[in-house]
């Protein structure tokens, strides 16, 4: 197993671990925590499957692709955070309605 | 381009823009109203005098308009097409001057005289579709264009014979349209052709069009009030009189009878239908409905649900005449389209007439209504005398041609049923007579109109009895050229003679 | 007085009642119902025999007059106009009574008139129903029954007579009375026809054995209507027997048994008249004249039938002697006219009990009834369907609200955590299936 | 030899289409940064803008018509490198119902938004229309990436514009799936390109379908790519399992929002999962079963859909729950399209225009109804819908379309699949689209009866401007319309470029 692999490996791990947390946590700042763990562990796999050969040069696209998305993560997790904190005013609890505290 | 070509599209464009004008229009321009409506009728009866004496002339009226690739919308003026148009258009005339009189003061207008065009429009559209689309198209908008008609009064009880008549209609539109589409995936084409398209399908099709000619059937059927589709029509009496007074006589159940004339004639065709089978059992559901129909007229006290059943019974006599699959039946069938219509909107028009003049809804009201109404009550007994069928009144002929026919196919229980039907009619039509004409007035009737001295008012008066005198005449005058039973000669030939 | 005033007339005979009938007309009018018979008695005591033809009208119809039908016609405008003069002022002021009385006036001399079967048949319909309407003007309850009667013998009638009318189209196109009789005795299955035409004519005549309604008529009617009913149904439709009626040599069963129905028929009214004669004593007694009267009539149709019976057992006998019958008809009628004017003046109406009427009024009850019970048990079985369904209690709908309730988004159908697993499953599923 | 070409067509290409295509993406774009900097002439802008972008896609399609499908390497970067623009019929049909339905919307928010609550919406509508436009201009799977986070974080902040409760959460609950679906989908472009290293599609596919790459298709990374890319956007389109989301945003947000929610933004993500579909997967979903499971999930979705519709009270849950059906049609293509390419092809077409210009016009109609009455209650709207005669009219026009019932777009549709269902025998498919239709009625219906009742109690109501009447009215009558139009539409749906649709057999 190369390098590669391995953190390939591990971005599908963070990948669903992240997915697992965003199903069973109903606080909305864990979804959106889980959220961003799922996010990196793809960016990993981008990162990390770049070299498609040992003996070749990494390919450069994927950085860019990864820039793009962690712009579009960041983005997106300040939406969700703005949101969360409307909800939590106006609602009390920081939770998605089907998934009250009990 | 053949400018021959754009009469037919102007026939249903007379009364569609006028009818989208008049949506717009405020309830107050009583006058402008009326005018845009009787220009639009007039309009329209001009342009169908003008096909019918074209397509005597030998001239082709037929337009073209793509919708989908290889399907086009159709619209010609063949002469089945020009019977039901010319019927629709004058009896258009008669009733929009009958709506105009029996709405008077009454609110949202506009909207109802709008839906009222609509109405004529796809009815007209009905009678000149070319092929099975267009006439799917516009049996659709007719549909739609009668509901709000039905629900006009927006009572609790008018919102449910809505709902009724939607959901009966609605899902019979959907069987025409499954057997529309299986027929076009299955023979790429919906042309309608006399004597059929489809007798060149080999014996492995059998099955299919079988399935395919019930579902068609089923969808006109609810229209037509064939027998277990009937429930929305006694319910959709809750209508104002000039509605009920076209539905029955013109548009909804005529639309379904006529769609099931052109089915079994101009797509299936009489020969082949025969060889498939199929029109035994709907002559049977025919006669079935025709005797169930009076039966059920019978217990009717309300007046308009009496009719209504009548017309259950009445309109099945054209499904039964296009079943029987012979020339004269044929006959008796689609010129009882133009009967019936002229003797049941009269029947129509006078019970409109006893409830907007006396408040009279109810049979067991109308003792001794022919001394206080004798001109109503005389339209009224020309209409019910000519659906028992007494000579010389138009119905006496339909059936004198359904009765031959049957004879001449060698189906002689259809004059049993016949028989049969005229006795019912005879008994739930002359008790009515005899009520309005025999027995003592009562002190007061339910609601009392005042129109000074007068029966009722000349909007009122006037249709009903144009229409009894043209039930009369196309008794009286049954072998003169142009009239009804001619036409339907010349169609019959054409189904069953011409080569 | 050329031809063509004659046949001007004929076709005026006709319309110029139905002209007076719409009580518009006749309301203006001094006696409409002595001027709507005007060109009638014209048409009866000029010698000319005319004919005109109108072939737009129905099945191109016509009117015609002759020695046979002139006596016949002479025979009708006599008792006609003896029922104008006895009818009450009263009852001449009536525009309604009028309406009717002119109308039944157009059929008949229509009926007498046409050259044609259709035209027949359009003009006895006519005749039949206003005569029905005579029949309930100003009527108690025993008269109105009695037109009831009488209407269901006509619709009865109605209906034989259209078969036959349908079998003649189906074998001819020409309806004038002597092509289509000729047509219809040369063709082997006219016995149908034959019965049809037999059977609606008897009931419409009231021949015996179905004379029920004419007696009901009879004795509670007035003389104006005892003596219309000689005028216009019986006579006409004896008329119309001879008419219509085919001529064949292999029918002779049906001529016996139409001559022992006339046997029966005089017999059983001589049995009557004398019981009543014999029993009660009271013949010219008030009230049994009209009795006696009725009788009598019966005896006549009987006698009737009794000839026709002979006709059908020999046509060329019949072809001889036919021109007889038109005067035996005319002479009789005005006969019975002149009984029924002379002894029915003081008239008092019997009581009358019409078993099959009461019979038939039960028979509409008991279908009433049924019909009421079972419209009653579908409406309890939809109340109960209803019900099940609409209960809150009930099983079916609470699992429905518990899995359904997603007013606020809180179901267990719209949950996260349940749609975010079926989204994994989902995108497992593809992956499996695409492998 | 590529090159040479190129350099021929450079020259005859670039100036016109280019340039509308390049306008289409920019324009929207400066006006959001206009609308940020000017928010006092947001409201001008914003309209300006709808209105500067139809003419666009008129030229567009203009030049389209004239020279066929179009391809553009942004900066003279071409793939595999660049990125590339690519236009086709398909493409242009969705640019062009965004433009109409867009503007339609935009007339109809000039009234209805109060002046401070406009300032918030134009530039993210705005933003919305940019990311419309280059979604369907794009033709490389990352690019798509982008511009569907785009397009759903700004319908997401549409969605919440209101700020009420259940707005909020709806949005919130929309962010989080559409997060998730948008993650899923990147991974699935990470493992495409890993394993064919580019993410054009056109380069994707020939790669896909050559044949020497049935071995490079076969592994687990392409499979699961499949697996990720289509959950994904099968979310993002709300397909029945995963439609929990859509009914509350789609119920919650105010009403052009919804209109452009249901009209525009589920079509993108079907968009291009339609796209890649019948490109570069087609080797992989060749088999029935994966289109059987999409097009059971359509049926699904249409009763399902349909019946929950009918089951609601409140106007504007019904209206998003008959979304939530008329999606599962747009899925019946996955099994028809196999053998029945052009016929279902072309009726989805029809059925995603007819739907975004109908379903716009009932979001929009109710919200006349509920500034009118305050209130989106169905058993109370007969207090309501009979003094908005227009309104009435624009819903019953845009629910014929709905339901199917000719001459409207949606018959046009439904007859293309009936045809294609029937051609190919699938009987259970012509049941689930008839049923669908009648349960469409039932729910259309519930509504309109209304419009015929006089309301026993009436209150008072608040003036609905005549713009937000006709622009519901236009957009409804364009629905029905649309039933005559179709030989056009049709004529320009078939404008494709070989290679990107040959899997349908265009």
């Amino acid at each position: 197993m190369n390098p590669a692999n391995f953190y390939a490996l591990v971005g599908i791990g963070l990948f669903c671990i992240g997915l697992f947390g965003m199903i069973i946590n109903s606080h909305l700042l864990r979804k959106i925590l889980a959220f961003n763990i799922m996010g990196s562990g793809v960016f990993l796999i981008l990162v990390a499957l770049g070299r498609r050969a040992d003996n070749m040069p990494a390919d450069p696209v994927p950085h860019a692709m990864v820039i793009t998305g962690i712009v579009v993560a960041v983005s997106a997790t300040a939406l969700a955070l703005t949101l969360m904190i409307k909800v939590t005013t106006i609602t009390g609890q920081a939770t998605l309605p089907d998934e009250d505290d009990k | 381009m053949n400018w021959n070509a754009w009469v037919p599209l102007l026939v249903v464009i007379s009364s569609l823009l006028p009818g989208l004008i008049i949506f717009s229009l405020p309830e107050d321009k009583v006058r402008l109203r009326i005018t845009l409506n009787l220009f639009g009728a007039l309009i329209k009866f001009l342009l169908v005098g003008l096909m019918l004496w074209g397509v005597y002339n030998g001239f082709h009226y037929e337009i073209r308009l793509p919708l989908l690739p290889n399907l086009e919308l159709v619209l010609r003026a063949g002469p089945l097409a020009l019977l039901f148009v010319t019927l629709s258009s004058i009896l258009w005339l008669v009733t929009t001057v009958y709506a105009i009189g029996y709405l008077e003061d009454s609110p949202h207008r506009s909207r109802f005289f709008g839906f009222f065009s609509l109405c004529v429009t796809a009815t007209t559209g009905v009678a000149l579709a070319g092929n099975l689309i267009t006439f799917l198209l516009f049996y659709e908008l007719l549909t739609l264009a009668t509901y709000p008609l039905i629900v006009h009064r927006g009572t609790e009880e008018a919102r449910q014979a809505g709902k009724t008549y939607l959901r009966y209609t609605i899902s019979g539109g959907a069987l025409l349209l499954i057997g529309t589409a299986w027929l076009y995936s299955l023979t790429g084409n919906l042309e309608f052709t006399p004597k059929g398209f489809l007798t060149n399908m080999g014996e492995e099709h059998y099955p299919a069009l079988i399935t395919i000619f019930i579902l068609l059937i089923a969808g006109l059927g609810v229209k037509a009030a064939l027998f277990p589709l009937h429930g929305w029509l006694p319910q959709a009496m809750i209508a104002p009189a000039p509605v009920s007074a076209l539905l029955h006589a013109v548009a909804v159940v005529k639309a379904g009878a006529f769609g099931i004339i052109r089915v079994v004639y101009e797509v299936f065709g009489v020969e082949f239908s025969a060889t498939l089978g199929v029109l035994t059992p709907l002559a049977w559901l025919a006669a079935f409905t025709i005797i169930y129909g009076s039966i059920r007229a019978l217990y009717q006290d309300d007046l308009k649900r009496r009719l209504a059943y009548s017309t259950v019974s009445q309109v099945s006599y054209i499904t039964l005449g296009v079943a029987i699959a012979g020339p004269i039946a044929a006959i008796g069938g689609v010129v009882h389209l133009v009967h019936q219509g002229v003797m049941k909107i009269t029947l129509f028009f006078c019970a409109g007439n006893l409830a907007e003049t006396l408040g009279i809804h109810k049979i067991s009201e109308m003792n001794g209504v022919g001394r206080r109404m004798p001109w109503t009550m005389a339209a009224f007994t020309i209409g019910a005398f000519g659906m028992i069928g007494a000579p010389p009144i138009a119905g006496f002929f339909s059936k004198w041609y359904l009765g031959l026919g049957a004879l001449n196919t060698d189906q002689s229980w259809v004059i049993f049923v016949l028989a049969g039907s005229s006795l019912l009619n005879a008994t739930y039509f002359l008790p009515i007579l005899h009520r309005a004409w025999f027995k003592t007035l009562p002190e007061s009737w339910p609601e009392e109109h005042d129109f000074g001295n007068k029966e009722t008012t000349w909007t009122l008066l006037l249709p009903p009895l144009i229409t009894a005198a043209m039930a009369l005449t196309a008794g009286l005058l049954v072998t003169m050229p142009f009239s009804p039973l001619e036409w339907a000669k010349l169609i019959s030939a054409r189904e069953f003679y011409q080569p | 007085m050329n031809i063509e005033f004659y046949t001007t007339t004929l076709w005026i005979a006709v319309i110029w009642p139905l002209l007076l009938s719409i009580p518009a007309v006749h309301k203006r009018l001094p006696w409409p119902r002595y001027l709507a018979i005007i060109p009638a008695v014209l048409l009866t005591v000029s010698p000319i025999d005319a004919s005109i033809n109108i072939p737009w009208l129905l099945y191109g119809t016509g009117f015609a007059i002759d020695g046979n039908v002139r006596w016949i016609l002479g025979a009708f405008v006599v008792i006609w106009l003896t029922t104008v003069s006895i009818t009450l002022p009263s009852n001449e002021k009536s525009p309604f009574s009028s309406t009717l009385y002119l109308l039944t006036l157009t059929g008949s001399l229509g009926a007498l008139l046409t050259t044609d079967l259709v035209g027949f048949f359009s003009s006895t319909t006519l005749m039949g129903y206003s005569f029905y309407g005579l029949l309930n003007q100003n009527a108690d309850k025993t008269q109105q029954r009695a037109a009831r009667l009488y209407l269901y013998f006509l619709i009865t009638a109605d209906l034989a007579l259209f078969e036959a009318l349908l079998l003649v189209a189906f074998t001819t196109q020409y309806f004038q009375f002597e092509v289509a009789r000729q047509a219809m005795s040369e063709i082997s299955s006219s016995s149908v026809y034959l019965y049809m035409v037999l059977l609606g004519f008897m009931l419409k005549a009231g021949i015996w054995p179905f004379y029920i309604w004419l007696t009901a008529t009879f004795n509670s009617g007035t003389r104006v209507i005892a003596l219309l009913l000689i005028a216009s149904p019986i006579t006409i439709s004896l008329l119309g027997l001879l008419r219509w009626l085919p001529l064949r040599d292999d029918i002779y069963i049906t001529g016996l048994v139409m001559q022992l129905l006339g046997a029966s028929a005089i017999l059983h009214s001589v049995l009557k008249i004398f019981t009543r004669l014999i029993f009660k004593q009271a013949l010219f007694k008030h009230g049994m004249v009209y009795f006696t009267t009725a009788w009598l009539l019966i005896a006549f149709t009987g006698l009737f039938s009794l000839v026709l019976g002979t006709a059908l057992l020999n046509p060329a006998l019949w072809q001889q002697y036919v021109y007889l019958v038109y005067p035996f008809i005319a002479i009789t009628s005005i006969t019975l006219t002149i009984l029924i004017l002379v002894t029915g003046k003081n008239h008092r109406k019997p009581e009358s009990t019409d078993d099959v009427f009461v019979l038939i009024n039960k028979l509409f009850h008991k279908l009433k009834k049924w019909h009421q019970t079972t419209q009653q048990l579908a409406s309890q079985l939809q109340l109960t369907v209803k019900s099940l369904w609409n209960n809150s209690g009930s099983f079916v709908s609470r699992q429905y609200q518990q899995v359904l309730n997603d007013k606020n988004n809180k179901s267990f159908l719209t949950s996260w955590k349940l749609n975010i697993t079926l989204f994994l499953i989902l995108g497992l599923a593809l992956t499996w299936l695409a492998i | 030899m590529a090159i040479e070409n190129a350099l021929m067509t450079f020259p005859m290409a670039f100036p016109l289409v280019s340039l509308f295509a390049v306008t289409l993406i920019l324009l929207p774009l400066v006006g959001v940064i206009c609308c940020f900097l000017m928010p006092r002439i947001s409201r001008t802008l914003g309209l300006f803008t709808s209105f500067a972008n139809v003419i666009s896609v008129a030229g567009l399609g203009w030049q389209i018509l004239e020279h066929d499908s179009y391809r553009h390497a942004v900066g003279g970067w071409g793939a595999p490198l660049g990125i590339e623009l690519y236009a086709d019929g398909l493409s242009l049909l969705m640019l062009a119902t965004t433009a109409i339905v867009g503007l339609a919307i935009s007339v109809y928010s000039t009234a209805y938004f109060k002046p401070a609550a406009g300032v918030r919406f134009w530039p993210i509508w705005l933003c919305l229309l940019t990311a419309l436009n280059t979604l369907f201009l794009s033709e490389d799977i990352f690019n798509l990436y982008v511009t569907l986070e785009l397009l759903s974080l700004s319908a997401v902040a549409l969605t919440a514009l209101t700020g009420s409760k259940e707005a909020l959460s709806g949005a919130m609950r929309y962010l989080l799936a559409s997060l998730l679906a948008s993650l899923s989908y990147l991974l699935g472009v990470v493992l495409l390109y890993h394993s064919f290293g580019s993410v054009d599609i056109s380069i994707l596919t020939q790669q896909m379908q050559a044949p020497s790459a049935t071995l490079a298709t076969a592994t687990p990374a392409v499979w699961a790519a499949l697996g990720l890319m289509g959950a994904g956007l099968m979310l993002k389109t709300a397909i029945f399992p995963l439609h929990f989301w859509l009914p509350p945003a789609h119920g919650s947000a105010p009403a052009p929002v919804s209109a452009l929610l249901s009209a525009l933004v589920i079509k993108a993500s079907f968009y291009i999962l339609l796209r890649l579909w019948f490109t570069l997967f087609e080797p992989l979903v060749d088999s029935q079963a994966i289109n059987s499971l999409l097009g059971l999930l359509g049926c699904t979705a249409i009763l399902w859909g349909s019946v929950q519709a009918i089951r609601q009270t409140r106007l504007k849950l019904l209206i998003a729950y008959s979304t939530v059906a008329q999606i599962g049609y747009l899925f019946l293509i996955f099994p028809l399209a196999p053998n029945m390419g052009s016929l279902a092809w072309n009726g989805v077409a029809y059925l995603i225009i007819s739907h975004a210009l109908a379903k716009s016009a009932m979001f929009l109609c109710a919200g006349n109804l509920l500034r009118f009455g305050g209130h989106d209650r169905i058993a109370d709207l007969d207090r309501v819908v009979q003094r908005l005669p227009l309104t009435a009219a624009a819903f019953a026009l845009a629910g014929v379309s709905i339901m199917g019932i000719p001459p409207s777009g949606g018959f046009i549709g439904k007859w293309l699949l009936l045809e294609a269902s029937m051609n190919q025998g699938r009987w259970d498919l012509v049941a689930v689209i008839v049923i669908g239709g009648l349960l469409a009625a039932v729910y259309i219906f519930k509504v309109i009866g209304y419009t015929f009742i006089p309301a026993k109690v009436t209150h008072e109501a608040h003036a609905v401007s005549a713009r937000m009447q006709w622009s519901a009215l236009l957009l409804a009558i364009g629905a029905v319309l649309l039933g005559f139009l179709s030989l056009p539409v049709l004529s320009l749906l078939n404008i494709s470029d070989a290679t990107i649709t040959s899997g349908v057999g265009l």
